[in-house]
C-alpha cells in the first residue's frame, strides 16, 4: 500500500533531480528553467500529498496559487531570456559571467 | 633683612631680562651698565650681609618666599635660608660675577652678541644666587639646573663654532647625567623623610639613618647612606668629579670670562657647597664619606697630573681647577667641610684671577692659546705678569698667601682624620692629596714659564703688537690680586677654628678633625713659621724648581721624557681615553641602540608586520574571497545548495 | 538667573555652531577672496570668544568642591535612558581651559599659511574644539561616547586634506587605530549599561562588577586609551599623523587630543574598574616605562624633526601613565596622589610645550618646506628671535626646572621613587635621554654655521607667529615657576578620585 | 469576511485601483511628458500613504479568515516603504530621463512591487506571504531587466531570476512541510499548535524549518544566499538598484518576524543558531569582500550583506530587545541606503553613469554641498557617532549582549572597524584626492531637496534618536 512517506519521498527525488538539473547543466538556459518547474512540480506533488494525509484542502488551494505563478514566472523567465539572447546572441551559461568578484 | 635677600637676587634678574629682551633698544654701553650696576649692588648688599653674619651677630635666617605648589601633603616652596655659610657664598660668587663683568667690557669689546653675553651673565648670577640661597630641595636643583643652562648656553656663545656646540651639548649631558642621581637623591630625601624643606629633613637626619633601603631586592642598604651616594653623585657632574669631569675642559670653548667665572669659581663649586649644606646628612654616613673621599682623592691627583702635557693655557688652568676640586672633594670626605669651603673661596680668587690672567694674554696674544707660541711675555704685560705670579703662587700655597692657608690645612686635616680607619681610603687620599702638590706646581710653573719667560716664540706679526691690555682688563685682575693674596691670612683662624660657621655646618664629634687640629694652631703667623718643615712646602718647592730646570734651563729633557716613556705620555695626552670611551661607547652605543628599536622595533615588527601586517592580509584575504564570486550561475546554485545542506546536516547531527 | 549654569553647553556649542557657520558660508574655494578672509576673522573672534568665557569658568571654578561642578542635566534618549550630562572637576577643567587656549591659536598660526578652501579647515577646527571640550565635561557615557568618535572626523578631514605626501596612509592609520580602540570601548560601555540600566557614569562607578567582567573592561578600555595617548607599542599611527598632518592638526593632536587618553584612564579606568586597574597596574606601569626609555632612543635617531617631536610626545606621556597608575605599588604613605597630580600637570604642560615644539617646525616648515634637520643648520644666524623660542621650548622639553615640563616629571619621579628605586630609576632616565635628543637636534638646527642658502634666506618671525610663541612661552614659564593655581585645582579631585579607587567593587 | 476587512485592507485596495488608474492613463501619455505618469505615480503613493494613515487600526486586527494582518508592526513598515518608494521615483527620474529609459514600466512595475511588499507585511498566513512574495520579486525581475538594450541589466535580470526561483522553491518546499506537520498556514495557528502538541517540536518540522530560512536569508541577501546580490546591484540600472536597496529589506525584515516570531517562534533554539551562522558569515563575508570592490554599487552591495549581517544578529535573539533592534536597524539603514544611491544617481549623467569609486574623486571641489552629504551618509553606514547608523549598531550590540553573547558583539565590532575602511576610502576620494572631471552635477532642484534632507536625516535621527528607539521599542512589544 502506498503511503505518505512514497509521495514525500518521490517528490525529494524530483526537487533534488531539479536543483541538480540546475547546477550540472552549464550549457543551456533554458533547460534551468525546465528544471524550475520540475522544482515547483516537486513542491505541488508535496502539498497534495499532505493535504490529501491531513484532509485538509488548504494545500491543494496552494496548489493551484503555485501554478499560477510559476505561469507567471515562467512568462517573466523567457522574457528575460530573449532580452538576453537579442543583446548577445547567445543563452550559454558559460557565457554569463560579464560580472564577478 | 628680607628686602635685601630679595635685592640680591632679583637685581641681577631684572638686569639680564633688561639687556636680553631689550638689548637693542639700550645699546651696547646700556647693556654693560645696568647688568654691572645690578651685580654691584647685590655685591656691596652681599657684603654687608657677611658683615652683618660676622661682626653684626646677625643670625642665620629662614624665609619663606612663597609656596609653589603644595600636593598630597608635599610643600614646595621658594624660600631663603641665610646663614653664615650662604653669605659667604654670596660674597664669593657676586664678587668674582662683578670683577668679570668688568673684565668682559673689555674682553668681549667687539664680539656681536656683547648685549646677550652680559644677559646670560647676570642671569647666571641670580641662578647662582637662587643655588646657594636655597632653603628647600626643589630650589636648590631649580639653580643646580639654572646655572648648567647658562653654561650650556655660555659655553655655546659662539655657536658658530662646531667645536663650542660640541663642548656645550656634552656639559649639558653629562650634567645631566650627575642631575639624574641627584634627583634621584632628592626623590629619596622625599620618601624618608616627607619634605623638601632643608630644616625638616635635617630634622628627621637621624630617624633616616636608622632605617633600612632595598635598592637590589634582599640587599638591605642604609637609608641615608642611599640618599648621600645619589645626592653626591650629582655634585660630581656640577663639579666635575671623576668619572664625570669630562666636560669642564671642553667647556674652554667659551669665552675665557666664563671660564673664569663659571668654570673655575662658582658654578663647579655648587657640588661642593652642596655637600657641605648637606652635611647633617653625609655626616651620618661614613660609607657615603668613603666614597665622596674617594672620588676626590682620584680627581685630585689624575686630573693634575694631565695638566702637565696641555698645551693650551686655559686648558691647563682648566686641569688645575679639576684637580683642586678634587682637593675641596677630599676634604669634604674626611669631614673637613669648613676647610672644603675654605678652600673654596680662595680658590674662588685666585683660579678666577689666573683664568683672567690667562685671558688677558690671549687677548694681547689675538686669540692665540698656545703656550709653546708665547714666552718672555714679562716685559710687556707687568701687571699681567705680576698678578699671574700671585695667582700661580697662591695656587701652589706659597706660603703666606691664601692657598697656602687653605691647602695645607686643608691637607693636614686629610693627614689627621684617621677615622677612616688606616686603611686603603686613607693613604689614597692622603697620598693623591700630598703628591697632588708637586704636580700642581709642576704644571702651574711649567705653564707660568712658558708664557712669560725664556725667549718669545711667537710669529713676528703678533709680536710687534704686544702690549699690556687695557684697564678694564688689568682692573679686574687686580682686584682679584688682592685677596687672592690676603684673605687666607685673615680669615683662616674664623673660619677654620673659631666655629665660624656655627650650626650651619654640622660635623659629628668624632669626625672633628678641625677641632682636634684647631688645638695646636697658634694663628697665621705659627702657621707660617712651621711651613718649612712641613712636607707640602718642599713638594711645592721641588715642584717649582722642576719645571724651572725642566721647562726654562733643559727643554730637551722633558723631549726625551716624552719619547722614553711615549706610553704615559699618549695615555696622558688622551685624557686617559675617557672621551674615547664616552663617545665611542655611551654616545654612539646609544645611537645604536636607537637605530635598532627604531628599524626593528617600530618599523619592521610593530608597524610592518602587526599593524601594516594585518591591513594587507585582511586585503589579501579579500582578493581571495572574491574568487568565490565565480559570475557563473550554477557557482550561485551552487553556493546556496551547499549552504542548504550545511543548515540541514547542522540540524541532523547537532540536534 | 545664573548664566554660569549653561556655560559648559556654551562653550561646547559655539565653536561646533560657529563652525558649521562656516562650512554653509564656505569661501568659494578661494583663499585670496575676501570672503576668505572674513572667515578667518570668524574664526578667530569665536575662539578667541570662546577663551574669554573658559577664562569665566575659572573664576567661578571651586577648588574647595569635591563633586562635579557646572553640572547640566536633561534628558536625551529616555528609551536609553540616557541624558544629555555635563560637569567639570578639578581633573576636566585644566583640560577644557588647555583646549580653549590652544585653539586660537591654531587658527592664528593657519592663518595665510592654508591655501586651499581655508573655509573648511577652520570650520573642521571650530567643530572639532566644541567636541574635544564635550569629550571633558561629558558624564553621560553615552554623550562621552558621541564625542569622542565624533572627534575623529573633523581630525580624519584635517589630516587627508591639508596633510603631506603621505598624508591619505597617516589618517587611514590614524582612524582605523583610534577607531578599533574605541569600538572595544563601547562594548564595555554597554556592557556597563546593561548591568546598571543608564549611562550615567556615576551609577558605573557605584556598580559592583566580578573580576573577570572587570579585567575585560579594563583590557578595553586600556586598548581604547593607550591608543589614544598612546602608549608603547601602539604608538606607531602617532608619528605618521604628526608627520602628515598640518602644522595645527600636528599642535591640536598633541596638545590636546593625546590628553583624551590620559582623561579617560582618570575619568573611567580607575574609578570603574578598581580592581581590574590593580590587576594590571603593573602591565601598565611597565608599558609607560618602555615607553619612556625605549622612544627615548628611537627618538634620538629621527631625521625628520617632527617625527622627532611626535616620538618624544610618546614618552613624556609616558610620565603620564606612570603616574596615573603607581597608586598599588606605593607600599606606605601618600604619593599616590602626588603621581596622579604629577600626571595631569605633565598633560598640560606636555599640551604647551609639544605644541609650541610643533609651532616651531611648523614656522620653519612655512619657510623651507622641509622637516628633515639635515636640511637646516645655522638657524641661529638668521633667525635669532626664533632660535631663542625654540631654544627655550627645548629646554621646557628636556624638562628643565623653572619651565613647566619640569613640574610634572619631578612630581611623578618622587611618586615613582616611593613606589619602587628601579621605576624612578627608569623614570629619571629621561632627563638624559630627553635632553640628548632634544638639544641634538637644537644642535644640528639652530646652531652651527649657516648651511645652505635655504637657511641663509630664512627671514625672522613675523609679528603673528611671534605673538603665538610668546603666548605660549609664557604660559610654560608660568606654569613652571608658580605651578600652585593649576595644582590646587587638582588637589581636592584627586584625593576624592583616591578615595573611590579606594573601595573595591568586588 | 465584513467591512472592517475590507477597511483596514484599503491600503493595499487602493494601491492596486490606483495601479491600474496610472497603468491605462500612461498609455495616453507620449513620451516627452512621461514626466506626467511620475506624477500619477507619487500622486498614487500620496493617497495610499493618506489611506494607510486614516485607516491605521488601534490595535492588531487579524482580518480575511486569518491570513491577513494589520498591526503596528505593519503600519510603521508600510509608511516607511510607501516613503521609500516614492523616494526612488524622485531620484530615479532625471537619470531615466537622461538614459531614455524613461517608460511607464518603470513607474508601474514600482507600484507593484509596492504592492507585494504591502502584502507580504500584512501577510499572516505563509500563502498570502508567499503572493507577495512572489509579486514583489517579478516586479523585481522585470525592473532589473528594464534597460533592454543593456547586456549587464540582461545579465543580472537572468541570474536574479534563476536564483530568486530557486529560492522561492526551496522556501515552498519549506512550507509544504510545515504544512504537513503542523496542518496549517497561518501563523498564529502554527504557533498554537506548537504550543498544544510539542511533540511537533521534531525533526520533519526543523526540516521545513531550514528551507524556510534559505528562502529568508536570499530574501536579505545573506551568506551563502547573497551570490545574487552584488551582481543584481551592479547590473541594475542605479535607480533599479536603489530601489531594491531600499523598500524590499522592510519586507524581507516582516517576513523574518512574522515567520520566525509570530510563527516559529516556539522553534527559536532551533532557528537561532542557523540564523547566527547565517549572520556572523554574512558579517565577515560582506564586510572582507567589499574592501576589494572598485565599483561602487558593486561595493555598497557587499556593504548590505554586511548590514544584513547586524539585522540577522538582532533576530537571532529572539525577543523584544532583539526584534526593536532588528526594526531599527532596518529602518536607519535604508535611509543611508538610499541616500547614497541617491548621490551615486547625482553623479551619473547622459551615457555616463557613476559607477566607479574613482567617479567620486575630488567631489569636494565639484559640490562641497553634496560631498558633504556623501560623507554623513558613509560615516553613519560605517556607525560613527553622531550619525543615525551608529546608534542601530549599538542597539543591536546591546540586544546581543543582554542576550549573553560577548563574543558576538566583539566580532561584530571588529567587523564593522573592517568595513570602516571601505566607507572612509569613498571620503577619501572625495575630499584628498583632485577631480578628474569637473562636470557641473545636472538634476532638478526637487530632487537636490529631497537628497539634502535624505543626506541630514541621518544626522539630524542621530542627534535624536530617541524617539524611533521608543517607536520601535514599542512595535516590539506590540508583536504577539
Amino acid at each position: 500500500m502506498i503511503g505518505l512517506q512514497h509521495y514525500l519521498t518521490l517528490s525529494a527525488m524530483l526537487f533534488v533531480l531539479s536543483i541538480a538539473g540546475i547546477i550540472i547543466n552549464r550549457r543551456n538556459l533554458i533547460l534551468i528553467l525546465m528544471c524550475i518547474e520540475l522544482m515547483l512540480l516537486a513542491v505541488n506533488f508535496n502539498f497534495i500529498a499532505f493535504s490529501r494525509h491531513l484532509g485538509d484542502d488548504t494545500g491543494q488551494v496552494f496548489v493551484f496559487f503555485i501554478l499560477t505563478v510559476a505561469a507567471a514566472e515562467a512568462a517573466i523567465g523567457l522574457a528575460i531570456l530573449v532580452v538576453l539572447f537579442r543583446n548577445r546572441r547567445s543563452i550559454n551559461v558559460q557565457e554569463l559571467n560579464t560580472m564577478k568578484g | 633683612m628680607y628686602s635685601y635677600y630679595l635685592t640680591i637676587v632679583l637685581a641681577p634678574l631684572a638686569a639680564a631680562i633688561v639687556a636680553g629682551l631689550f638689548g637693542k633698544q639700550i645699546g651696547r654701553a646700556g647693556a654693560h651698565w645696568i647688568t654691572i650696576l645690578a651685580v654691584g649692588l647685590s655685591c656691596v648688599l652681599s657684603m654687608f650681609v657677611l658683615k652683618e653674619m660676622f661682626w653684626g651677630g646677625a643670625v642665620a635666617e629662614n624665609i619663606h618666599v612663597y609656596t609653589w605648589a603644595v600636593t598630597d601633603g608635599l610643600r614646595m616652596e621658594v624660600g631663603f635660608l641665610v646663614d653664615r655659610l650662604t653669605a659667604l657664598m654670596m660674597v664669593v660668587v657676586t664678587f668674582v660675577s662683578f670683577s668679570v663683568h668688568i673684565y668682559t667690557i673689555g674682553y668681549m669689546h667687539d664680539d656681536p652678541g656683547y648685549q646677550r653675553f652680559f644677559s646670560y651673565i647676570s642671569l647666571f648670577t641670580f641662578s647662582m644666587l637662587m643655588l646657594v640661597m636655597s632653603n628647600n630641595f626643589l630650589q636648590l636643583f631649580f639653580g643646580w639646573e639654572a646655572v648648567g643652562l647658562v653654561s650650556y648656553l655660555l659655553i655655546g656663545f659662539w655657536y658658530k663654532r662646531e667645536s663650542a656646540i660640541f663642548a656645550n651639548l656634552k656639559a649639558f649631558l653629562v650634567n645631566r647625567v650627575g642631575d639624574f642621581g641627584f634627583i634621584l637623591g632628592i626623590a629619596a630625601i622625599v620618601m624618608f623623610t616627607g619634605s623638601l624643606d632643608y630644616a625638616e629633613v635635617f630634622g628627621q637626619a637621624e630617624s633616616v639613618a636608622a632605617q633600612q633601603f632595598e635598592v637590589f631586592p634582599g640587599a638591605p642598604w642604609n637609608a641615608m647612606t642611599v640618599a648621600c651616594i645619589l645626592l653626591f653623585i650629582g655634585a660630581m657632574g656640577k663639579s666635575a668629579q671623576a668619572p664625570l669631569h669630562v666636560w669642564l675642559p671642553d667647556s674652554m670653548e667659551g669665552p675665557t670670562p666664563i671660564s673664569a667665572l663659571i668654570h673655575a669659581a662658582t658654578m663647579v663649586t655648587a657640588g661642593i657647597f652642596m655637600v657641605a649644606r648637606m652635611s647633617p646628612l653625609f655626616e651620618l654616613s661614613e660609607t657615603a664619606l668613603a666614597v665622596v673621599i674617594t672620588i676626590g682623592a682620584i680627581t685630585a691627583f689624575f686630573m693634575g697630573l694631565l695638566g702637565i702635557v696641555q698645551n693650551d693655557i686655559k686648558r691647563v688652568v682648566a686641569y688645575s681647577t679639576l684637580s683642586q676640586l678634587g682637593y675641596m672633594t677630599v676634604a669634604l670626605g674626611a669631614s673637613a667641610y669648613s676647610a672644603a669651603i675654605f678652600h673654596l673661596m680662595t680658590h674662588a680668587f685666585f683660579k678666577a684671577l689666573l683664568f683672567l690672567a690667562a685671558g688677558s694674554v690671549i687677548i694681547a696674544m689675538h686669540h692665540e692659546q698656545d703656550i709653546r707660541k708665547m714666552g718672555g711675555l714679562r716685559k710687556y704685560m707687568p701687571i699681567t705678569y705680576w698678578t699671574a705670579l700671585i695667582g700661580s703662587l697662591a695656587l701652589i700655597g706659597f706660603p703666606g698667601l691664601s692657598g697656602f692657608f687653605s691647602k695645607d690645612l686643608l691637607i693636614e686635616a686629610v693627614k689627621e682624620s684617621h677615622w677612616h680607619g688606616q686603611g686603603a681610603v686613607y693613604w689614597i687620599a692622603y697620598l693623591s692629596v700630598l703628591l697632588g702638590v708637586f704636580v700642581t706646581a709642576l704644571y702651574s710653573f711649567r705653564m707660568f714659564f712658558l708664557v712669560f719667560h725664556g725667549k718669545a716664540r711667537m710669529d713676528k706679526e703678533t709680536k710687534s703688537h704686544l702690549h699690556e691690555t687695557p684697564w678694564v682688563v688689568t682692573a679686574p685682575l687686580i682686584m682679584l690680586a688682592i685677596p687672592s693674596a690676603i684673605i687666607g691670612w685673615i680669615t683662616v683662624n674664623d673660619v677654620l677654628f673659631n666655629n665660624y660657621f656655627g650650626d650651619a655646618i654640622v660635623v659629628s664629634s668624632a669626625h672633628d678633625v678641625l677641632a682636634h687640629m684647631g688645638e695646636s694652631f697658634h694663628g697665621s703667623l705659627s702657621l707660617l713659621k712651621h711651613a718649612p718643615q712641613t712636607p707640602v712646602f718642599w713638594l711645592a718647592a721641588g715642584g717649582v724648581f722642576s719645571a724651572w730646570f725642566l721647562y726654562l734651563r733643559r727643554p730637551d729633557i722633558p723631549v726625551t721624557i716624552k719619547r722614553k716613556l711615549s706610553g704615559i705620555y699618549t695615555l696622558l695626552d688622551r685624557k686617559y681615553y675617557f672621551d674615547d670611551l664616552y663617545i665611542k661607547g655611551f654616545a654612539a652605543g646609544g645611537r645604536g641602540i636607537g637605530r635598532f628599536l627604531w628599524e626593528k622595533g617600530d618599523q619592521l615588527i610593530i608597524d610592518g608586520i602587526i599593524v601594516n601586517g594585518t591591513a594587507r592580509s585582511v586585503g589579501k584575504l579579500a582578493g581571495v574571497m572574491r574568487q568565490i564570486q565565480t559570475g557563473y550561475l550554477y557557482t550561485y546554485a551552487f553556493a546556496m545548495i551547499i549552504g542548504l545542506t550545511m543548515l540541514l546536516s547542522w540540524l541532523i547531527w547537532f540536534r | 538667573m545664573d548664566y554660569s549654569q549653561y556655560l559648559l553647553s556654551i562653550l561646547v556649542w559655539l565653536p561646533i555652531i560657529s563652525g558649521i557657520v562656516l562650512l554653509v558660508i564656505g569661501d568659494g574655494g578661494d583663499a585670496k577672496s575676501s570672503k576668505a578672509s572674513t572667515m578667518r576673522i570668524i574664526a578667530l573672534g569665536m575662539s578667541l570668544l570662546t577663551f574669554v568665557l573658559s577664562i569665566a569658568l575659572y573664576a567661578w571654578f571651586d577648588n574647595t568642591e569635591t563633586g562635579m561642578q557646572f553640572i547640566e542635566r536633561f534628558a536625551w534618549i529616555p528609551a536609553l535612558n540616557a541624558y544629555y550630562y555635563l560637569g567639570i572637576d578639578g581633573i576636566s577643567a585644566p583640560l577644557i581651559l588647555l583646549t580653549t587656549f590652544i585653539t586660537p591659536l591654531v587658527v592664528l598660526t593657519s592663518w595665510d599659511v592654508i591655501k586651499v578652501r581655508p573655509a573648511q579647515f577652520f570650520a573642521a577646527f571650530l567643530i572639532l574644539e566644541g567636541l574635544m571640550i564635550g569629550v571633558f565635561s561629558a558624564l553621560d557615557g553615552l554623550l562621552f561616547y558621541v564625542f569622542w568618535e565624533a572627534m575623529l572626523v573633523p581630525m580624519f578631514l584635517i589630516i587627508g586634506v591639508w596633510g603631506g605626501e603621505r598624508r591619505i596612509y597617516a589618517t587611514l592609520k590614524f582612524f582605523l587605530y583610534t577607531f578599533l580602540g574605541s569600538v572595544l570601548m563601547l562594548v564595555a560601555f554597554i556592557y556597563l549599561y546593561g548591568q546598571t540600566g543608564s549611562f550615567d557614569m556615576f551609577g558605573w562607578m557605584n556598580v559592583t562588577i566580578g573580576l573577570t567582567a572587570q579585567k575585560f573592561i579594563f583590557i578595553a578600555f586600556l586598548i581604547a586609551f593607550a591608543v589614544k595617548v598612546p602608549m608603547w607599542p601602539v604608538h606607531t599611527w602617532l608619528p605618521d599623523a604628526h608627520v602628515e598632518a598640518p602644522t595645527g592638526g600636528s599642535v591640536i593632536l598633541a596638545a590636546i587630543m593625546l590628553k583624551m587618553g590620559g582623561y579617560g584612564f582618570l575619568r573611567l579606568s580607575l574609578p570603574m574598574v578598581p580592581d581590574g586597574s590593580a590587576y594590571f597596574s603593573g602591565l601598565v606601569i611597565a608599558m609607560s616605562l618602555i615607553a619612556i626609555v625605549y622612544i627615548g632612543f628611537v627618538a634620538l635617531m629621527q631625521k625628520d624633526m617632527k617625527k622627532l617631536i611626535a616620538y618624544s610626545s610618546i614618552a613624556h606621556m609616558g610620565f603620564v601613565t606612570l603616574g596615573f597608575f603607581l597608586l598599588w605599588s606605593i607600599q606606605s604613605g601618600s604619593g599616590a596622589g602626588l603621581g596622579m597630580t604629577g600626571g595631569m600637570v605633565q598633560m598640560v604642560s606636555h599640551g604647551l610645550i609639544s605644541g609650541a615644539m610643533f609651532l616651531c617646525v611648523g614656522v620653519l616648515y612655512d619657510r623651507v618646506h622641509s622637516r628633515k634637520i639635515a636640511d637646516y643648520g645655522g638657524v641661529a644666524n638668521t633667525m635669532p628671535v626664533f632660535a631663542a623660542f625654540m631654544v627655550l621650548f627645548s629646554m621646557a622639553n628636556a624638562g628643565l626646572p623653572g619651565t613647566s615640563g619640569f613640574v610634572g616629571e619631578f612630581m611623578v619621579i618622587i611618586a615613582s621613587f616611593k613606589a619602587n628605586f628601579w621605576f624612578a630609576f627608569l623614570g629619571a632616565s629621561t632627563l638624559v635621554l630627553g635632553a640628548a635628543y632634544t638639544l641634538w637636534m637644537v644642535k644640528r638646527v639652530i646652531y652651527g654655521e649657516i648651511a645652505n642658502d635655504d637657511v641663509a634666506e630664512l627671514e625672522d618671525l613675523n609679528i603673528r607667529e611671534f605673538v603665538v610663541l610668546g603666548v605660549l612661552a609664557v604660559a610654560v614659564l608660568l606654569i613652571g615657576l608658580w605651578p600652585a593655581p593649576l595644582v590646587d585645582m587638582m588637589n581636592v579631585t584627586v584625593d576624592q578620585l583616591i578615595q573611590q579607587i579606594g573601595h573595591s567593587k568586588l | 469576511m465584513t467591512l472592517t476587512d475590507y477597511m483596514s485592507a484599503a491600503p493595499e485596495m487602493t494601491l492596486l485601483g490606483l495601479i491600474c488608474v496610472v497603468l491605462i492613463a500612461d498609455l495616453f501619455v507620449d513620451d516627452e511628458n512621461r514626466v506626467q505618469t511620475f506624477w500619477m505615480s507619487i500622486a498614487a503613493l500620496a493617497i495610499t500613504m493618506w489611506t494607510l494613515l486614516t485607516t491605521a487600526p488601534a490595535e492588531s486586527l487579524v482580518l480575511f479568515d486569518g491570513s491577513y494582518v494589520s498591526d503596528p508592526l505593519s503600519q510603521v513598515l508600510k509608511v516607511t516603504a510607501v516613503g521609500f518608494v516614492g523616494i526612488a521615483l524622485m531620484y530615479g527620474r532625471d537619470y531615466l530621463r537622461a538614459n531614455d529609459l524613461h517608460k511607464g514600466e518603470f513607474y508601474i512595475l514600482a507600484l507593484f512591487g509596492l504592492l507585494g511588499m504591502m502584502i507580504m507585511i500584512s501577510a499572516n498566513s505563509l500563502l498570502t506571504m508567499y503572493l507577495g512574495l512572489e509579486t514583489l520579486a517579478l516586479s523585481l525581475y522585470a525592473l532589473v531587466a528594464i534597460d533592454r538594450n543593456n547586456v549587464t541589466s540582461a545579465e543580472s535580470a537572468m541570474k536574479y531570476f534563476v536564483l530568486g526561483a530557486i529560492a522561492s522553491g526551496a522556501l515552498l518546499y519549506g512550507i509544504s512541510w510545515v504544512y504537513g506537520v503542523t496542518g496549517t498556514l497561518k501563523f498564529d495557528e502554527i504557533a498554537m499548535a506548537l504550543a498544544a502538541n510539542p511533540a511537533l517540536n521534531s525533526l520533519p518540522l526543523w526540516f521545513g524549518l531550514a528551507f524556510l530560512i534559505v528562502g529568508i536569508s536570499f530574501k536579505f541577501g545573506a551568506v551563502p544566499f547573497h551570490m545574487w546580490l552584488p551582481d543584481v546591484y551592479q547590473g541594475a540600472r542605479t535607480p533599479v538598484t536603489l530601489y531594491i536597496a531600499s523598500a524590499p529589506k522592510l519586507a524581507a525584515l516582516a517576513f523574518t518576524l512574522r515567520v520566525l516570531t509570530d510563527g516559529l517562534g516556539g522553534l527559536h533554539d532551533v532557528w537561532a543558531d542557523m540564523i547566527m551562522v547565517v549572520a556572523v558569515m554574512s558579517l565577515l563575508v560582506g564586510n572582507v569582500i567589499a574592501i576589494a570592490q572598485t565599483n561602487i554599487k558593486r561595493m555598497l552591495g557587499y556593504s548590505t550583506i554586511a548590514h544584513v549581517g547586524f539585522i540577522l544578529l538582532a533576530v537571532f535573539c529572539g525577543n523584544d530587545k532583539g526584534n526593536s533592534a532588528a526594526l531599527f536597524y532596518t529602518l536607519t539603514y535604508i535611509v543611508a541606503a538610499a541616500g547614497a544611491f541617491g548621490i551615486v544617481i547625482l553623479l551619473s549623467r547622459r551615457g555616463f553613469d557613476a559607477e566607479n569609486l574613482s567617479d567620486f574623486k575630488g567631489l569636494n571641489a565639484r559640490s562641497p554641498w553634496f560631498a558633504l552629504m556623501m560623507m554623513f551618509l558613509m560615516f553613519s553606514l560605517a556607525g560613527v557617532p553622531p550619525f543615525i547608523g551608529f546608534f542601530g549598531k549599538l542597539n543591536v550590540i546591546d540586544a546581543v549582549l543582554s542576550s549573553g553573547y560577548p563574543g558576538l558583539a566583539i566580532l561584530m565590532v571588529l567587523a564593522s572597524v573592517v568595513g570602516a575602511f571601505y566607507y572612509l576610502r569613498v571620503i577619501w576620494y572625495m575630499y584628498f584626492e583632485q577631480a578628474e572631471d569637473m562636470a557641473v552635477l545636472q538634476s532638478s532642484a526637487d530632487t537636490r531637496l529631497v537628497l539634502s534632507l535624505n543626506g541630514l536625516a541621518v544626522l539630524a535621527l542621530g542627534i535624536i534618536p530617541g524617539w524611533l528607539w521608543t517607536l520601535c521599542t514599542q512595535i516590539a512589544l506590540s508583536m504577539r
